[in-house]
């Protein structure tokens, strides 16, 4: 069993709108101190034991997870013994 | 939840368990003599959705008793997913609007997108194409950011389902009002048009047919979702956080694609969608109107989460489910239908002919009542009337007549209310042309939709204006008709009848319960001389919060048919130089 | 001339390219299942809106690994006109058959209403009809519109003329109020708006409608040469 | 300066139906591995220096950045010394 963590994000030069509103709604309420706000997704996986895990998961995300024309992704893969 | 299923009877009687999941004293003594036995946990749970207000109508069947009905092209009354009304050419408009309340309150966007996700479901259970949604909406007033929050989201909701599942979101209307900043209201309609020969009943006849389960897996998301809401809103209703409801329009649209495409199939004897109460309720309604009983192996039905019990699985109000009556044989006919739209169904009981709705769970029968006690028999309360006494001080005031000196000042002040504004923000974001037969959208009186293939056309509104019926409920219910035929008649159409959502406040204070009763005087009579049967609608009670009721908002959904796509008129001045009348008085 | 109306499990606007074809064009349309491998007997390809598997993860992303996607890509190549119209331009965009990629609008909102299109190329086989700088009333409905490419990209576009239709005004974000674009071989168009919604007077306009008809008479050429 | 990361997953109980598409989709795509997909959302931010961070984070989560309704959210806070 293997539990996997994906993060998407947009890329750096990518305005990111979504973003943009949750700074702006921030300092609304005050935080003033944001000065950054990105928003990506975070995907959560378990995978039955297979082989390759590290090379299938980075398939998945280049192929469907991430869109790598406006996105980055990384991941963590953490193998979990079943009890 | 699942060591409750260790509670016996016995202990359910002597420490008053029922009184928590909703049933009175009184109404536990008689779900026991209907059955003849004390009651196990599952069974309390049973009577106690099917007794709630929201599916019993205990406090208001006596008023809708009023309603005038019938007519010469009602197909379908109440009592249905939807009423149905007859349009010629063999074909027929269905319709029916709901209230999303107290969900939309809790959680505003999930709450209003599965308001619609429900709404669609009953007009598509009938065999009927769902058209458009329609939607009535109430707010505090947009200084508080509270409301402006609950405000947006629903908005987001509505659109971000109806939007997805493909049906136009074609009119509504939007009012600010204090009343209401505790406890918005949102009303969904749908409208369909279906063939009469398509025409579906919920109905499990035909003993040893198979009832099948469609659609999303059972969760354990809105258990007792009828109960709540048939109670008053409370800090203890927000810590129901499992209460909530997640939609999945992308489900939803499977899902009726698939189920027109079952009506079709001569296979079906009966469908009805899991709305309130889920499997209780579609379950012993379906048994119930066809006079039969029916056997569930709970066991099979599909569940997204472990260890769920029988309590858990019959009261859950997960989204996008629906409950087949399937001829025995030939439960594959429909499981191929299914399979070309991803889905599938299961096997999860038989009809049978003994009257009960029995449960078994683990190889253990679970539950085992009569149908008609949990559907038919539930109390009946003739409420305590009383006229508030704010209604008799108004009466006792002069007559008051504003005095406008400047005119365009009066103008601009007017213009800038919320509730007169215009709504565009709102009917953007919904897609009001998804299936091409928009030929008038938001922003006129009603919206005027054509019927492909034809030269005809359907016009369909909301209306309620709550001030007025909060002044006087009888004439302000008169007025709430009168405005829906008015705004169809604009439109070119003849109304031909009207859909209701009775939006009230607590019924067990004898005050509201004078307008309920005095304000569905004041609609039942102004079908009757328009001559719009109401084929259908909802009631949602106890929209209050410490002690401050919302007005009296009985929402009034009226369609009505232009018979020549050239009579279709709009709103809008068309000309320089055309002639301004008024007509009436 | 046939054409092909390409259903994913969530496309909600199949019907309305189908009448639009049918009852507006008057010509030969079917609908094709997303699990069919084949669209051999097929003269275009109509992608439709709506919300293809609910538009989950990222408008578009999932519909790309439908089975039908094979062939409508070969379909492409062939040199057949091929036409996606929202829901079906987020298709070709994450299917790699137009570049860039779509972000949520601007305003974070869903935006539906009619809007006024500039035609930037009327030499490709879609636009043939139209004349450059002709302005159409044609409506949108998305919540994901807002067109991403990098500046190569978008200098590329822009120099090969792959810009076909502009939004008047800024709609929901889109780099260059880009509202649609073509391939490099002019067979393949995506784009935002609906001109499907647009092929009767009576629904407000039909300047959609010459979109269809320009595909058509540019098929009836090319057929009567190569015949 | 503080580099913050959030992320925000749907409750356990709450229905993820994008969650379930896009394991139907990698199904389609062979990675039969696959057991459960969750979707949530990753927020990072970027605050200037400010007393009680931990606390306005937590703060900023429950009253924004998550809908407590229905998600769950964590969160980590790195001090980043500008150079
Ligand atoms: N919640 C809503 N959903 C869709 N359309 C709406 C909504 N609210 C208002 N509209 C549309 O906006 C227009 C104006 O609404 P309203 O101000 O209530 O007008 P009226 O008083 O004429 O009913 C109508 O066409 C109505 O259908």
């Amino acid at each position: 069993m293997y539990k996997v963590k994906v993060y998407v994000t947009l890329r750096e030069s990518v305005l990111d709108p979504q973003g943009g509103a949750v700074k702006q709604a921030l300092h609304t309420m005050a935080y003033n101190e944001v000065e950054t706000v990105r928003v990506g997704k975070y995907i959560e996986l378990s995978l039955t034991d297979v082989d390759n895990v590290t090379a299938r998961v980075q398939e998945m995300c280049e192929k469907l997870l991430a869109n790598t024309v406006i996105e980055d992704y990384r991941y963590e893969v953490e193998e979990v013994v079943s009890t | 939840m699942s060591q409750r299923l260790e509670v016996s009877p016995a202990h359910i009687q002597e420490e008053k368990l029922y009184l928590e999941m909703g049933l009175t004293e009184e109404e536990y003594a008689r779900a026991v003599q209907k059955v003849g036995r004390p009651l196990n946990f599952t069974e309390t749970g049973l009577f106690a959705v099917m007794w709630s207000e929201h599916c019993s109508y205990k406090h208001s069947k006596p008023l809708l008793k009023k309603f005038p009905t019938t007519g010469t092209h009602v197909l379908q009354g109440p009592g249905e997913g939807a009423g149905i009304i007859d349009i010629g050419d063999e074909q027929a408009v269905v319709f029916k609007i709901e209230s999303h309340n107290h969900p939309s309150a809790i959680e505003p966007y999930e709450g209003a997108a599965t308001g619609v996700g429900g709404i669609l479901r009953d007009v598509f259970s009938m065999g009927a194409r769902p058209i458009a949604l329609l939607n009535s909406l109430r707010f505090g007033e947009l200084t508080s950011p509270k409301t402006r929050y609950l405000f947006e989201q629903v908005v987001a909701g509505i659109a971000g389902y109806g939007n997805c599942v493909g049906v136009p979101t074609v009119g509504g209307e939007v009012h600010f009002d204090a009343c209401y900043a505790e406890n918005p209201l949102v009303n969904a309609m749908c409208v369909g048009l279906i063939n009469h020969a398509d025409i579906q009943r919920g109905r499990a006849t035909g003993v040893g047919n198979t009832v099948m389960y469609i659609g999303a897996a059972t969760g354990r998301d809105g258990i007792h979702g009828a109960t709540f809401a048939s109670e008053e809103l409370s800090e203890a209703s927000e810590q129901q956080r499992p209460a909530v409801q997640v939609g999945d329009p992308f489900m939803e649209k499977l899902l009726l694609e698939a189920c027109l495409e079952i009506s079709q199939c001569d296979a079906l004897v009966g469908m009805q969608d899991m709305g309130a109460a889920g499997l209780t309720s579609s379950s012993a309604e379906m048994a119930s109107k066809a006079g039969s009983g029916i056997e569930m192996n709970l066991d099979a039905v599909p569940q997204r989460e472990a260890g769920m019990s029988a309590y858990e699985m019959m009261l859950s109000e997960s989204q996008e489910r629906m409950l087949l009556v399937v001829k025995k044989g030939r439960e594959h006919e429909i499981e191929e239908i299914l399979a070309k739209w991803q889905l599938h169904a299961v096997a999860v009981g038989r009809v049978t002919d003994d009257k009960r709705l029995r449960l078994l769970h683990h190889g253990e029968v679970v539950a085992d009542v009569p149908v008609d006690a949990l559907v038919e028999d539930a109390p009946v309360y003739h409420s305590e009337s009383r006229v508030p006494s704010y209604y008799k001080e108004f009466q006792a005031m002069a007559q008051y007549v504003p005095e406008v000196t400047d005119h365009q000042e009066t103008l601009r002040s007017l213009l800038k209310q919320p509730t007169i504004a215009s709504k565009e923000w709102v009917y953007e974001q919904y897609d009001h042309m998804v299936q091409t037969n928009t030929v008038v959208a938001p922003g006129s009186d009603a919206a005027v939709l054509r019927i492909r293939g034809t030269n005809k056309a359907l016009a369909m509104t909301t209306d309620c204006n709550a001030r007025y019926l909060y002044l006087d409920p009888k004439i302000g219910g008169q007025i709430a008709v009168a405005e829906a035929a008015r705004n169809i008649v604009c439109s070119g159409a003849r109304p031909l009848g009207v859909t209701d959502c009775l939006n009230y406040g607590n019924p067990e204070r004898p005050e509201i319960f004078w307008q309920l009763e005095q304000s569905t005087d004041g609609l039942s009579e102004a079908c009757r001389v328009l001559e719009t049967p109401v084929i259908g609608g909802n009631v949602s009670l106890y929209n209050e919060r410490s002690g401050m009721a919302v007005y009296p908002t009985p929402v009034v959904g009226m369609v009505g048919l232009i018979s020549d796509l050239a009579h279709i008129t709009t709103q809008h001045v068309q000309t320089a130089g055309d002639i301004v009348y008024v007509i009436g008085e | 001339m046939k054409f092909a109306v390409i259903v994913f499990p969530g496309s909600n606007c199949d019907a309305d390219m189908y009448y639009a074809i049918r009852d507006g064009l008057k010509e030969e349309v079917a609908y094709v299942h997303y699990t069919e491998r084949s669209l051999a007997p097929f003269d275009a390809v109509l992608l439709p809106g709506g919300f293809s598997y609910g538009d989950y993860l990222r408008a578009g992303a999932i519909a790309g690994f439908a089975p039908i996607m094979a062939a409508v890509k070969q379909a492409a190549a062939e040199g057949k006109p091929v036409l996606g119209v929202c829901n079906g331009f987020q298709i070709l965009l994450e299917s790699g058959l137009l570049p860039g990629a779509m972000k949520r609008n601007r305003q974070l909102k869903f935006v539906c209403r009619t809007t006024e299109l500039i035609v930037e190329n009327d030499a490709i086989a879609f636009t043939a009809g139209y004349t450059r700088g002709q302005k159409l009333m044609i409506p949108v409905a998305h919540g994901e519109g807002n067109y991403e490419c990098d500046d190569e990209t978008f200098a590329r576009l822009e120099a090969n003329n792959q810009i076909v239709f502009r939004y008047a005004s800024d709609v929901n974000g889109s780099k260059g109020r880009i509202a649609g674009i073509t391939n490099e071989t002019g067979n393949v168009l995506g784009m935002m708006p609906h001109p499907e919604r647009a092929v009767a007077s009576l629904l407000g306009s039909d300047d959609g409608l010459l979109l269809f008809q320009s595909m058509l008479r540019n098929w009836r050429e090319t057929h009567v040469t190569t015949a």
